[in-house]
């Protein structure tokens, strides 16, 4: 009985609200009304189905997101609801407070969304634009090596270092970025180069 | 107050239009309580709150209209206190209560403007309209939702619904009354009553007027009433 | 994990020493709530808090913080005094029975070799005793004195159930029932598991508490089986990756560690890392090292590694310290060495101890870059926010760049988890605004300074104008053909050594596994231990069979788990020396007589004999080592020192103060505090409904938890008249944060060397940025000293004092 | 146009309804193993989030409860109690994750004037339909539990839905499918009642003898149960009521009275209608109207003297 009602809901459109609240003023709804609103339509029908991975702690629980539209062209792809996996062997469809509130995190307010710059002495960032950015950082960062780079050290060895520098990698990104960043980052001979494992 | 002899009759004021309309609104508040109270208070009424605009319309309203009750009542009141003082003839007029319904009226000792049952049902309606009030607020969940417990609440309800039905029956007594007794209607209508009525239910409150005075409005020289000899 | 998540359902008796697994990862805990409701399994937790995995606790111990070894070393000598050891196990599969060079003493709580000036060991000692064959000596009685098994009797027989008492504050009956529970699962058919994490690591001798608990595993034999092992629970979603990795100051993908600058050439470099057997027929896996190493380069430079030029092996930078750890990398920043520092992701003004000096030190910069989906407090530390972050933006001269970044949500991607599963995910939405792939940035800023390098020359460029760039799209490289290069791939077609029209490996063929790696330079792979993740077969890390024959909890066809898709490492251990299982309950692998097989994948050659072959085969010695050899700087067995900061001197050598190999920057040594003016023990912790400080960002979270509290015994609070939910003032010898007072019966004082000890608990996850109320971290208070080995800061034993207060003056 | 057939309710509020008891559907239940329960609040969070719901960030006063009580956002809530154990001598961190039981037989739905503003399903979960809520607050009173509370933002009634829309398309509740440590698990009453008496074997193995179940009689039992070590205390975890029943006075408010009531109301009416018309007139006679003058002559005499 329960899944004939579901599909009744999905069906059901806002159309029998309206009507039920306008006869429920007459004051003549009684419980036939009353059935009709019983329950909230389930919500995740025809969202599309993301299978990703909690990013908070190395438990590592499968989660799947849940995002507007059917990935049509004009369908703008947005999550609304993330849920357990109940696939996933660790987590079985099970998460904890945090892992269960990741839609509020893929939404923050407080998501950073533009490149943004604070010069000396600034009080505020202002917004630029990535080519500006990007290539700030470039420049500073070959200004940089290019002063202090290390060829050979005191004995003569060649040491190929750079410690003026420092790059400190994050614990939640990807393998791949990972690897990027190290070809990256090591490419320059850098050293101060670390990551939160040690935190 | 005065007894007016007009050509035809001779006519007594009870009212004034101010008593009358306070008597009116304080009717109609009761009324409206007594309708949305019952919607609320039973299922099986509960399409009456559609009179008011739907349930939530009714739950808001309700105490509202109390408060209007409270305060129409409240000016009756003072307009009515002084001729509601119990005294002995009044016990002994309840007592014979039953003549009244018998219809043999002789029998009984002279009311005042009110007699004794008037009295009961000015007191009966005075402690109740105080008591409803009060556990309304207790159960008003809008405004003092968190200032009561929930175990005070579900008291205030018992007591609000046990208070309601005994108004309603003296409500019912009330109106019951001014059918019953013809004549009555026109005190709170034209705010006036014959003489005759007067002398059969309310004798010593007609004496009182006679004596204030009479007011002969009649065209005519004044003939003499007796038949000649 | 030397085990996995869901293998935990397969234990008898659960250790959380070190760690709170129900209150940082309740989702894994699961796995013990499981054995414990599906086996009888049982839990024993012990910590200075009675947490949240101790309200499920079969038995609760506390301890003071900073003292696990002393704790530890205990259990062992009640182990071994009640005979309560896995003998066999020990004898075959430990160094126990390894005779170590005359010399090598201990005492006064310091090894042989020690100078005060330098804060190091001279620890050659520490090694041996080499026979005329060239391997090592052994006495299979474990009866010479210099058997390591005696010398570790020796070691531990101070630490008494009245001397831990008096060190650890922990009530005799109470340590005497935990050592009881855990001397039993030394039967072959009962099997312990440690879950431990921060709470051991964060110490000035972290690597050593976990030293001792994974001595005591091996002499209960609890270490390849199911259900046992040292399960390191690991803090974030990849910290496990970006470690194999290597993003570290010293590291090279798969645990290969960068040249130091007494390593001139290649092949000095490489004598120091092929290790030859120290017993005879021993595998010694790192006799690979060559060809791990070339296939990285090969990786790393493409045609540009030559033989000739030793497969640029120049090119890579050399060391002339340790390494430039976080600590190291700030104490230089502070002194105004550094110029430019790059956070990807991570937020140093609220994770790294002492936050006056990281203000200090990143106001030094001349400029900050930060990517993160996040607003970070790093990438604000120069904002005014009043008591939250009392600076003066005019007077911060450093320049800073904030990137926004995709989340998980929107990348795609391997994360490996604790258990070493690299699992792959997809993006389920557009990123917000303008945000980026962190790996689009990267390579943007390497494109950028690649065309400055051509168009202007400048410092070496070579390595930067020859790093091998094989994407489709240039500017855009796509995750799946990153995760192909850390597989590995096939650079040069390989014939057959004898039969040469025999094709072996095909060029441009992707590995199998690392196996087929060779250091002629014909294979190219980025990350040896990930090979195999992703072959010809396709991507292994996005593979979502649940199939679980045997019911093991190994889920071998769900992703892939490094090294060659093995789920417990060191699986030869649970078969006993002729490859039987200890406990056929317990079967994990076997050997048939002709060959290893079982539920996993068997962590040695699959023909080596079990009688010759050690299961240890990354150890030259094919064995576990109870004495490690000079390979940690502080000491070949753990020994008890107290925190830095500790409110009693130590009681086994009085003279000590912290850890004695531990490396300590002057400025930060005078900073530290002593408990006459700083009086109570003080730890740092996380809670579970919230994750570091990222969801103090996240409106669900921030609500669960919303404001920053410290946690206090009702002792402490009625001595010092402090209301429950009221005001405090918590102060260290390095700075103070005002917190709200949680006065609860979890945190009880302790007597420890005849003085009460009250514990001061301080969670971690309050800042100035997000929706949660503005808060402090305990970072404001935190020493700057790490541990000896791999300078972990100490967050979990410091010195505080707290008074009443009226809270944050909000201006 | 309806949703659901009378055939698919046991009971509706304010009506005259009575189920025809012809389908036998499942009942459903949560059962609450607060003994593997380490209080992660995964299940406010979930619950928050299916429910598109959010809460104010409050402020810290000393405990771990966040909200501090149930809002008509948070229809559910952690509750902490430490509690040492007199006779181990040991802490116990009591911690019972609060919100709607689902009575069978429910004092809010008994309580509620508006009909079809409260619904039992067959499967035994009660609902709080919005719609038809009118906001009254009857069925605070009505409830032994102290759940449902008004939202002062549109005066309905809130309380736990066991998410009904979850379950009506064969999904289990968001708290159940979230907690971490199975400390919920939700199935048909039958299994749940089956898997307690698992849980409770083995609790008592671990020393805690008055481990028992909390499924209370004195509401018809209820489709959200825990299972306690201190089965024998239940207040002990944040006061959770050791035998809760439908208050006395509101059995009495809603039963007797409500009839009883009536019928008074209605036979007094019957009556003076009846009376009034057919009862001897009483009206005023010629002959009062005549003394009626005389006496009125003869007061006004005596008043004029005066």
């Amino acid at each position: 009985m329960l899944k004939e009602l579901s599909r009744r809901q999905f069906l059901k459109g806002a159309g029998t609200g309206m009507a039920g609240t306008a006869i429920g003023a007459l004051g003549f709804g009684g419980p036939e009304q009353a059935l009709a609103q019983a329950v909230r339509p389930f919500k995740l029908a025809r969202t599309t189905e993301t299978r990703n991975t909690c990013p908070y702690c190395s438990v590592a629980c499968g989660v799947i997101m849940y995002s507007l539209g059917d990935k049509s062209k004009n369908a703008h792809a947005s999550i609304i609801h993330i849920e357990g996996d109940p696939d996933h062997p660790t987590n079985r469809g099970t998460l904890c407070p945090k892992g269960a509130a990741l839609l509020d995190f893929v939404h923050a307010e407080t998501r950073t969304k533009y490149p943004q710059y604070r010069g000396p002495g600034e009080r505020d960032f202002r917004r630029i634009s990535w080519d500006e950015a990007l290539d700030k950082i470039a420049r500073k960062l070959k200004d940089d090596r290019d002063q202090n780079f290390i060829a050979k050290n005191a004995d003569g060895v060649t040491v190929n270092r750079w410690i003026s520098t420092g790059f400190l990698a994050a614990s939640a990104s990807t393998n791949e970025t990972a690897f990027m960043t190290y070809k990256v980052v090591r490419s320059t001979g850098a050293l101060a180069f670390d990551n939160q494992a040690r935190v | 107050m005065v007894v007016r002899r007009e050509e035809t009759r001779t006519m007594v004021d009870r009212y004034r239009g101010a008593t009358r309309l306070n008597h009116w609104v304080t009717a109609i508040a009761l009324i409206l309580l007594t309708l949305s109270g019952m919607a609320l208070f039973h299922p099986a009424l509960f399409f009456m709150s559609g009179l008011f605009g739907g349930g939530s319309m009714t739950r808001m309203l309700h105490p509202w209209i109390g408060v209007v009750l409270l305060a129409s009542f409240a000016v009756l009141f003072i307009q009515m206190v002084r001729h509601n003082f119990w005294n002995r003839s009044d016990t002994v007029w309840v007592r014979h209560i039953g003549d009244v319904m018998a219809g043999n009226e002789e029998k009984m000792p002279e009311a005042g403007k009110y007699n004794g049952a008037q009295k009961l049902i000015f007191w009966g309606m005075t402690l109740l309209i105080l008591v409803l009030f009060g556990s309304g607020l207790v159960i008003w969940y809008e405004y003092f939702g968190s200032t009561f417990t929930i175990e005070q609440q579900r008291i205030g309800h018992i007591v609000h619904a046990l208070m309601a039905i005994a108004m309603l029956l003296i409500v019912i007594a009330h109106i019951y009354a001014a059918f019953y007794i013809r004549g009555s209607i026109n005190a709170m209508t034209e705010g006036k009553v014959t003489g005759g009525w007067a002398f059969r239910h309310h004798r010593g409150w007609l004496r009182e007027e006679a004596r204030e005075g009479v007011v002969d409005e009649r065209q005519q020289p004044q003939r003499s009433m007796r038949p000649a000899e | 994990m030397t085990n996995s998540w869901t293998d935990i359902k397969n234990t008898d008796l659960v250790v959380i020493m070190g760690g709170n697994a129900a209150e940082a990862h309740p989702c894994g805990f699961k796995w013990v709530t499981e054995a414990k409701a599906q086996r009888g399994a049982k839990l024993i937790v012990v910590d200075p808090r009675f947490t949240r995995s101790a309200s499920v606790a079969d038995f609760y111990a506390p301890i003071r913080q900073g003292t696990d070894i002393a704790f530890l070393l205990g259990v062992i000598k009640y182990c071994i005094d009640n005979d309560n050891i896995q003998h066999e196990y020990v004898r075959a599969f430990t160094n126990a029975p390894y005779l170590i060079k005359e010399g090598y003493g201990y005492q006064d709580g310091l090894f042989t070799g020690y100078d005060e000036a330098k804060r190091d060991y001279d620890r050659s000692s520490w090694e041996y005793e080499i026979g005329p064959d060239g391997y090592v000596i052994s006495d299979d009685t474990l009866q010479h004195p210099r058997s390591v098994f005696q010398l570790l009797k020796v070691h531990v027989a101070p630490y008494t159930p009245e001397m831990v008492e008096r060190i650890c504050g922990t009530p005799k009956d109470k340590f005497l029932t935990v050592a009881k529970m855990i001397s039993e699962t030394a039967a072959t058919d009962k099997v312990m598991t440690s879950m431990y994490a921060l709470g051991w690591t964060q110490h000035s001798k972290g690597s050593q508490n976990i030293r001792a608990m994974a001595m005591l595993q091996l002499m209960l034999g609890n270490i390849g089986l199911r259900g046992g092992g040292m399960n390191a629970l690991r803090g974030h979603s990849n910290i496990q990756g970006l470690t194999d990795i290597g993003l570290m100051s010293n590291l090279i993908p798969g645990y290969l560690t960068l040249a130091t600058d007494k390593e001139p050439d290649f092949e000095t470099y490489m004598s120091k890392r092929q290790f030859k057997p120290m017993r005879p027929n021993q595998m010694s896996y790192w006799q690979n090292y060559r060809k791990f190493m070339v296939s990285f380069l090969k990786s790393m430079y493409g045609k540009a590694a030559t033989p000739e030029n030793n497969f640029a092996f120049d090119w890579l930078p050399k060391l002339d310290v340790p390494g430039y750890d976080v600590l190291r990398t700030f104490e230089l920043m502070h002194q105004g060495k550094v110029n430019g520092y790059v956070c990807q992701g991570f937020n140093p003004l609220l994770s790294f101890p002492n936050r006056t000096k990281i203000t200090e030190s990143l106001s030094k910069l001349k400029f900050l870059v930060v990517m993160d989906p996040l607003q970070t407090e790093t990438a604000r530390f120069w904002k005014d926010e009043g008591v939250f972050n009392d600076v003066k933006p005019e007077d911060i001269q450093t320049e800073v760049f904030e990137l926004p970044t995709t989340c998980f949500a929107e990348d795609e991607g391997a994360l490996v988890n604790s258990g070493r599963w690299l699992q792959w995910h997809w993006p389920g939405q557009e990123p917000p605004g303008e945000a980026k792939s962190d790996v689009w940035i990267m390579s943007q800023i390497h494109l950028r300074l690649r065309a400055l390098y051509q168009k202007e020359g400048g410092a070496f460029p070579d390595p930067i104008l020859n790093l091998h760039w094989p994407y489709r799209i240039p500017d855009d490289p796509m995750p799946d053909e990153l995760a192909k290069e850390m597989n590995g791939y096939v650079v040069s077609t390989v014939t057959d050594p004898v039969d040469t029209t025999k094709v072996v490996l095909e060029k441009g063929k992707q590995l199998d596994g690392f196996a087929q790696l060779r250091d002629d330079g014909s294979t190219a792979c980025g990350c040896w231990i990930y090979s195999g993740s992703y072959t010809e077969k396709g991507n292994m890390m996005a593979r979502r069979d649940t199939n679980d024959p045997g019911n093991t909890g190994a889920y071998s066809n769900w992703a892939f788990s490094w090294p060659a898709n093995r789920r417990i490492i060191y699986n030869r251990a649970s078969a006993d020396v002729n490859g039987k299982p200890w406990d056929p309950k317990r079967k994990l692998i076997e050997w048939n007589g002709t060959a290893w097989s079982g539920f996993d994948v068997p962590d040695i050659a699959p023909g080596a004999k079990p009688q010759d072959v050690g299961p240890f085969i990354m150890n030259p010695e094919g064995t576990a080592r109870l004495f490690t050899r000079g390979m940690l700087k502080d000491g070949p067995f753990p020994a008890h020192y107290e925190p830095f900061e500790s409110p009693i001197a130590n009681v086994l050598a009085p003279k000590i103060r912290g850890n004695p190999a531990a490396r300590i920057f002057k400025a930060d040594m005078e900073a530290l505090g002593t408990s006459d003016k700083f009086p109570y023990a003080a730890t740092s912790y996380r809670l579970t409904e919230h994750f570091h400080y990222w969801t103090k960002h996240v409106w669900v979270n921030a609500m669960l938890q919303p404001e920053f509290f410290v946690e206090i015994s009702e002792q402490l609070a009625a001595e010092k008249n402090i209301q429950p939910g009221g005001w405090v003032k918590v102060s260290s010898n390095r700075g103070e944060v005002q917190a709200k007072a949680v006065v609860t019966k979890r945190i009880k004082p302790l007597i420890c060397d005849g003085r009460t000890v009250h514990i001061v608990g301080i969670p971690l996850h309050w800042g100035f940025t997000g929706a949660a109320k503005k808060g402090f971290g305990p970072n404001s208070l935190t020493p700057f000293v790490g541990d000896a080995n791999i300078e972990t800061p100490e967050f979990k034993a410091f010195l505080v004092n707290v008074e009443p207060s009226n809270g944050p003056v909000v201006s | 146009m309806a949703g659901l057939q009378s055939q698919d309710f046991a009971r509706i509020s304010a009506t005259t309804f009575r189920p025809p008891e012809v389908r036998h559907d499942f009942e459903v239940a949560k059962l609450i193993d607060v003994s593997k329960c380490i209080g992660c609040k995964a299940c406010q969070s979930a619950c928050l989030e299916w429910n598109n719901l959010r809460e104010e960030v409050g402020v810290n006063t000393g405990v771990y409860d966040n909200p501090h009580d149930l809002t008509p956002n948070s229809w559910t809530l952690m509750r902490f109690t430490e509690w040492e154990n007199p006779e181990s001598g040991n802490l116990e961190w009591l911690i019972r994750k609060d919100g709607c039981m689902h009575c069978s037989d429910p004092g809010c739905l008994k309580a509620c004037p508006a009909p079809g503003a409260i619904v039992q399903y067959n499967n035994g979960i009660v609902d709080f339909v919005s719609e038809n809520c009118i906001g009254c607050g009857y069925c605070v009173k009505g409830c032994p539990f102290n759940i449902p509370r008004i939202s002062q933002a549109d005066n309905k009634a809130y309380k736990c839905t066991l998410c009904s829309d979850r379950v009506s398309v064969g999904q289990a509740p968001a708290c159940a499918k979230a907690c971490p440590t199975g400390a919920i698990v939700f199935g048909t009453k039958e299994a749940m009642l089956d898997y307690a008496d698992g849980r409770i074997a083995d609790l008592k193995s671990r020393g805690f003898k008055n481990a028992g179940i909390y499924d209370p009689p004195g509401v018809g039992g209820t489709h959200v149960m825990y299972v306690l070590h201190h089965a024998d205390q239940p207040q002990l975890y944040a006061n959770l009521p050791k035998d809760p029943k439908i208050s006395p006075v509101v059995e009495i408010w809603k039963g007797v009275t409500k009839y009883a009531g009536m019928a008074t109301l209605g036979f007094a009416a019957a009556f003076a209608f009846v009376h009034a018309t057919i009862a001897r007139k009483n009206e005023v006679s010629r002959a009062e109207d005549r003394e009626a003058e005389h006496l009125i002559d003869e007061e006004a005499a005596n008043g004029r003297q005066a």
